[in-house]
């Protein structure tokens, strides 16, 4: 088996949570927790590159700088738990194994995008891999996640939801009013706030108490809650894979986990910002120093060769751009079908 | 086929929808309270287990979103209000998630989803207990509105909602609760996006939802006396509309009349009346006219309610006038009831 | 003087604070708060006797059984204070020195209610009191007070803003959402919750997590919080007299106050309804002993001839119903004005 | 007198209303960002403070009724969301307080607040970025609605607005910030409920509202060719609506076409057409119609967006063809702009 084939094994093996549910970190896992954490950065800083050119023509929202928390639960779930995301969705449709061809497609608008080139990068969705969509609306999939457990319960089903938000959607009533019925009914659900410090360019003091703990919040609404170093990989995977096992296991309830990160380039789109003075150039400098890439291969420097995963990733990324540029847009006439479903 | 009160038609149509498919839910503010919202819900948990029917927190916003995610993945929700206006709360995702998912999704996702909302009116409902909004949801691309008018389409078209693949907002008037009619028993369906003829005749459409049908009903018979045989079409299903029905009765009396709930501006009788006078103008003999609430709040005081509901005379007077008829005195002939805010002794204040 | 005359001066003092702010406890306050007590007590009963004869006819929510936090914080506001409240509105009015003809007769729907007849018993205001409205909308009037604590502090008044709720409110997340903005702007605003346990038909159990704290939720929030006896008066009013001093002195910030009482009649309307079996009667019983008119007697035997003070309400409320029992109806042509302004 | 671009008109209004009322505040998420919202709120915060400018928390719900609650005390709030689509969030807000609270108490309160709403399209903005709910609103007894086409107006209606004592809906079409005209300097203000006509005609009425405006001016130059004049009538509000100025240019041409930014079922100019209809029939020389968007969402995708919009072409052809012109082919004469979904090279993505 050639090196190409086996890190398609990788890719495809990776959301057997069965296989991998109670392994400890082991060489596979960080092979594939490296390649989530490679592919997305790698993913975004392309459309990055890409976006100038004028073919990506609709609002997007990158994660670079934040691919930690995605890589970290990327090994723990299955293609029957459920994801929500937001705006700033892409790296949460790629952990959950979401087709990455698809979703270059829809970002250019094309047919063979994951919405057909309805949504855009806003409106992911991959419901095979149980990734139930992202909203353009802070907040709005909250509520949506919340729906997803309660259905799992009353199914019975052993599988979770995972609902990903920022900083700023705490902000939204129906964050709060969601959590409620979460831990009043006890459903499989997790709540993971990507803690960025900013909404757009809002610091989080213009929007939040001075001193306001964003997960002891959640704990006084009556969530489980975790708090953890988003840019450490490792760190995060354990938090969650815990946390994971025990609402499966234990019926443990909703849980929160706060997760610190930071968001190098812009709010929306490709570039970088920081000149226009809405937040220190320092601290943007001090949270790259924690680059979740950068730090990941530096605690596990001997154990892999980083290169071939880069190069597979490499292939993958300029298959999905060559395709995706190249594929049909959709027939104008698709604007006005599917409104309704049959 | 027995004869219930729509209220218990409802409750019917609930129980049959249980019982045929199990990932049908239902909860609400007071699902399991022992009223039982006006009665629609009760015995659902005793039936059905407190897994599948349940009370919720007051928070219409998120509990709607819980109902849409629940939807997505295969539930089939039905969430009721005992008012429409507490629904306001709720609009973003209404509009935002279930309106939109089908089709900005490209069909990968749908919301089997039911929201019944029930519509105040009278006994001092006041501003903020009495909106008709149905023009709001027949404006979003995506949802459909459903608005029975007697029992039995109240069972017939609650089942067809429940199991339609789209978002449905189902409007209860809450003056109908305690109406009656022969039911079908069992699963019994009437399709979304069909009006009922309700009456036939040549001299005047009346295109009317509700608890309007009843009112133009009442008005019709009276007009028989003047010779003038209405034509009278209860819409049914808000959105999708049947104009084909509509169209063609008007292609045979050339005059219409077309009855809301809702206040005037940007309403359901408006968008009627373009429709027909954009596409099929030459069917007017004379011009259209609407009979809709004001352009106001309702206000609470009895007094002020006073003549302020449509009803048969004020429908009456339209098509008299119309026809002009002038040895009429509908509003004489028609007095308003006394008191003229309940729909019966059996509706009592306070709620 | 006589007593009739005295009484009224008390009422017409009650809302200036300037003489009373600093007081301790004395006759004064204890016969005005008495007052209070026993007029919104018998107000609502009366309400209640005349409810079944069919003219007062609009959705009415009673405050029997839950006068205790109204009538503590009565003397400690004056008509620059605002209030805002909710369906159950009565007490609040007549608290914040709301003139009692003008509510009986907007129940009643008259010319000369204090809205005209248009809002009906959900819908009170008196503007020139400071009482600011109610709502028919659970939580909707809460945003409401935190603008108007923006506006007192944006015109630098030393006015505190009143917001009562009760523990559903909580569930909407517009509580949560203006609460967190009182902080963040520190804003002098008091919430105060009437916890009765209910919501319409609905125990706590159905809506809010078992163990749920609604006050330390509140602190989480961020606001300063305190939880009190709402049926012991002085000891709600000693609660309310030092937070309402912290706000006005050392612009402390929000607080949220929960009180605990209980509503003895149905949610809406005049009847007991404890046979409905929503609620158990012991649990009635056990709160109907914890009166909080009884208690405020028994703790203040020595001191006032209640007696007098009764027969004075009984004149006021007399006179309340006589005159809007015969107070014209508003002109049907109201209804088509006032819809905006000039 | 000047000439600035429509953001800058708007900026210069607040700046005028805050110069003058020191009881004017303003926020909004991002009102003291760099950006400064699409340039309207830049320079603010630093002329007037912090107090009575600033950004806020992402809960749209509670910050409209904290705007409702200023406005109560005497302060004149200016709220703004960067698109209409998040304002849904507050709708209970708007619906069940702003609107009402004037009429509910007897006129003892009253809500000057101005909402402003950036309508977005283009650039791939899709279904949750890109509603013209202007109907919903005007369907509101007690809300005012207002849509600007020019920078003059803008500055002239935004300033009416402000100082209104009612709660007025305030949308700006994001395709407008950019386009520029000369407007008067200092507290130039323009009476709310007056339409504007923008060129006189006698052979068609083109009714008109905020960005299609433009679209239309170019569309009633390209008709002069065939000896069509048209009367085009901007609406400026669309509540409280000119109706007076509507049916006296019918009167004289007996021919309408309404434009409409909205989705078209219950839209404004559906309640144009209506009004129009059962009021003034006779004037009509033929059918009137309109032009909407579709009842679809507005799709992402570049081609999916192509032929989407109304434009220039599209209102040209609706009127040659109600004329009978057949020697006219103006989807030829005036293609579509490439790129089609950006008004011009200033307006870039990403947002
Ligand atoms: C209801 C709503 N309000 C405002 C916006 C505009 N908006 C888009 S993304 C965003 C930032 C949200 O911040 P956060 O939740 O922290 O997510 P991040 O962008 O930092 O990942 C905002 C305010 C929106 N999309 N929806
Ligand atoms: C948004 C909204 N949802 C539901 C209702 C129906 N409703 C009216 S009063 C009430 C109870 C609220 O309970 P709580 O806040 O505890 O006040 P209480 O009646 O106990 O004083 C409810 C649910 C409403 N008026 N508004
Ligand atoms: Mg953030
Ligand atoms: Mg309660």
């Amino acid at each position: 088996m050639d090196e190409k084939d086996k890190f398609k094994l990788i890719h495809k093996s990776m959301f057997n949570l069965e296989e991998n549910q109670n392994s400890e970190i082991n060489e596979d896992i960080i092979k594939r927790t490296y390649y989530m954490l490679k592919k997305i950065r790698s993913v975004e800083e392309r459309i990055a590159e890409e976006y100038p050119y004028n073919e990506i023509r609709c609002p997007t929202h990158l994660s670079i700088g934040q691919e930690g928390v995605p890589a970290a639960i990327s090994t723990l779930v299955n293609d029957h738990d459920y994801f929500v995301s937001t705006h700033r969705g892409h790296a949460h449709y790629l952990a959950k194994g979401g087709d990455l061809n698809k979703m270059i497609a829809e970002i250019y608008g094309k047919t063979t995008g994951c919405a057909g080139g309805k949504g855009g990068s806003m409106h992911l969705i991959d419901k095979q891999k149980g990734f139930m969509g992202t909203s353009a609306i802070v907040g709005n999939s909250i509520p949506l996640g919340v729906g997803l457990a309660l259905s799992n319960k009353l199914k019975k089903k052993n599988s979770i939801s995972c609902i990903f938000i920022g900083d700023g959607a705490i902000e939204e009533g129906v964050f709060y009013e969601s959590l409620n019925f979460a831990v009043l009914k006890n459903l499989p659900v997790v709540f993971i706030c990507e803690n960025n410090l900013y909404s757009v360019y809002s610091p989080l003091s213009v929007r939040q108490p001075e001193g306001r703990s964003i997960n002891l919040l959640a704990k006084a609404i009556g969530a489980n809650v975790a708090h953890a170093d988003g840019n450490n990989v490792l760190e995060s995977r354990k938090v969650l894979k815990e946390i994971i096992t025990k609402i499966k296991t234990c019926e443990s309830g909703p849980w929160f986990i706060e997760f610190d990160t930071y968001r190098w380039r812009e709010h929306c789109g490709y570039q970088f910002d920081n000149h226009l003075g809405y937040r220190d150039e320092n601290e943007y400098l001090a949270w790259k120093k924690r680059d979740p890439l950068e730090l990941f291969k530096k605690n596990n420097q001997v154990l892999i060769d980083y290169g071939k995963i880069d190069k597979f990733i490499e292939s993958e990324i300029e298959e999905a751009f060559r395709k995706s540029k190249t594929d049909p847009f959709p027939e104008k006439s698709e604007a006005y079908q599917k409104l309704y479903a049959e | 086929m027995k004869n219930i009160t729509f209220a218990n038609s409802i409750n019917e149509a609930i129980k049959v929808a249980m019982s045929i498919d199990k990932n049908v839910i239902c909860y609400g503010l007071g699902a399991t309270d022992p009223k039982g919202i006006f009665g629609t819900t009760v015995g659902l948990e005793e039936k059905f287990g407190s897994e599948r029917v349940f009370d919720m927190p007051t928070s219409e916003n998120a509990m709607t979103g819980v109902a849409i995610g629940a939807s997505i993945s295969g539930m089939k929700t039905i969430m009721t209000h005992q008012r429409l206006d507490f629904f306001l709360l709720a609009m973003d995702q209404i509009v935002n998630s279930a309106a939109k998912m089908h089709y900005m999704f490209n069909g990968e996702l749908n919301v089997p989803l039911t929201v019944r909302l029930i519509l105040g009116r009278g006994w001092g409902q006041g501003p903020t207990h009495s909106q008709n909004l149905q023009s709001w949801f027949a404006h979003i691309p995506g949802l459909k509105v459903v608005m029975p008018s007697s029992a039995e389409d109240a069972k017939g078209l609650l089942l067809s909602s429940i199991f339609d693949p789209n978002p449905v907002i189902f409007l209860e008037h809450r003056w109908l609760h305690n109406s009656s009619s022969e039911v079908p028993d069992g699963d019994y369906r009437i399709p979304l996006g069909k009006a009922k003829k309700i009456k036939e005749g040549n001299d005047f459409t009346i295109v009317s939802m509700s608890y309007l049908t009843a009112e133009a009903l009442i008005a019709a018979k009276y007009l028989k006396q003047f010779g003038i045989e209405v034509d009278l079409i209860d819409l049914r299903s808000i959105k999708p509309l049947d104009i084909d029905t509509i169209v063609s009765s008007l292609s045979k009396t050339g005059r219409i009349l077309v009855l809301d709930t809702g206040a005037s501006t940007c309403s359901v009788a408006s968008d009627i009346i373009s429709k027909l006078s954009t596409k099929c103008f030459s069917y007017f003999k004379d011009s259209p006219c609407i009979l809709t609430m004001p352009d106001i709040p309702e206000p609470t005081s009895f007094e002020l309610t006073k003549g302020f509901y449509i009803r048969a005379a004020d429908i009456a007077n339209e098509i008299l006038q119309k026809l002009k008829i002038e040895n009429a005195n509908p509003y004489k002939d028609i007095p308003e009831p006394d008191p003229h805010d309940i729909p019966g002794e059996w509706f009592k204040g306070p709620f």
